[in-house]
């Protein structure tokens, strides 16, 4: 088990209804990360409902769904980016 | 090179002017874009920008630096702002110096491209009707293929 | 929309602060393009830059009715300087506003090539070694024919 | 016979050794006012040697070599144009 920080931004944080959370897992890689997170709450269940809309960064680089989570500190899930 | 993400609003006038004067001689072209709050049909209280401290600096420098290294830039500027910001009120501006036009136009519109789509900001419009998340857009997305 | 062909100096950044405020929030996306006095070895005393007053300004006067029409551009500005300019001063400058920032890189890219092979203006680096016209280039002829 | 102002830019001028001449001409066309104008001094014949080099503009507008001159007041020979 390890203890990631997981965060959120934008529409998945009003759904989640908080910025970030502690979280302890096993998880190889991120989607085994979102089928943990989605059974946290309705809330989460909302959030991740459709993971097409999603986008993720480990460690504050983009990363795919399949990205391994081993050695990860920090996990963030957003929606597709509005910048400029 | 210089990124800036803030909360204070900036004056893209007195940040063209100063970037301008700093090229001295070895630059022949800058150029410069500003974005502002859009809202043509004056219904919009305010634009929300959330952003993703730390990484945002980060991609943003990636950037810039892929860019210097493509296009020969002399320097390069990529301001952002976050927060609540009034419509009409600069959000984020790009600068780039190089020799020629042609290199400083095209690192300014890869600069604009890849803020767009890669850049952890998120935009939501707070109008007397209620407050909706931006949309990201395709052509956004399909603007980062021709590089 | 703006035209000026002057022997003044002018400062890109007070042009570029009174252009983006001008446009309060019709306009998305402001660009600007400065083109500066270049000599990257020191070699320059000045260059003089000659034109033909009276077509100077119909020619981009015609291109700037052009480009706002085929980009629905909201504002444009060009300056253009002629007579004796130092190394590091700015030559010329555009800024075209849109609604997004699509029309307003592609207008100011259409201005530029058009004014460098379109505008009569004439360049002349003066040198300790003597004075030489500055020939055209066969890729600024290149240029217009994406437009 | 027409009356028309001769214009001459950048180097086309230094080469004439003057900025406008005033000139009478039956020309039909630029490239017969040309052919006039060559005549008219060494200056002029080195100006206009290489005419692929010129560029001519009627009236301040950009016109071809085998333009008419009909109704021209005002005719301009140049290099190619580095603006911007």
């Amino acid at each position: 088990m390890t203890v990631l920080d997981v965060l959120y931004f934008a529409w998945v944080r009003e759904r989640v209804g908080a910025p970030r959370e502690r979280v302890e897992t096993a998880a190889k890689d991120v989607a085994a990360l979102i089928a943990e997170l989605r059974a946290r709450s309705d809330g989460h269940e909302a959030a991740f409902a459709d993971t097409a809309a999603l986008r993720v960064a480990i460690d504050q680089e983009l990363a795919e769904f399949d990205a391994p989570l081993a050695g990860a500190r920090e996990v963030a899930f957003f929606p597709p980016m509005t910048g400029g | 090179m210089d990124v800036r993400v803030q909360a204070e609003p900036f004056d893209p006038g007195t940040e063209a002017a100063a970037f301008t004067a700093a090229q001295g001689a070895r630059a022949g072209a800058v150029v410069t874009f500003t974005g502002m709050v859009r809202d043509a049909e004056g219904r919009l209280d305010r634009m929300e920008i959330e952003h993703y401290p730390g990484m945002t600096e980060r991609a943003i420098a990636a950037i810039v630096a892929q860019a210097a290294e493509r296009w020969h830039l002399l320097d390069a500027l990529v301001i952002h702002r976050h927060g609540a910001l009034r419509p009409g009120a600069p959000i984020m501006m790009v600068a780039t110096a190089a020799a020629h036009r042609a290199e400083a136009f095209a690192a300014a519109e890869f600069l604009m491209d890849y803020l767009k789509s890669r850049a952890p900001f998120w935009k939501k419009e707070v109008t007397a009707a209620g407050a909706a998340w931006v949309a990201a857009k395709a052509d956004d997305e399909d603007a980062l293929r021709r590089w």
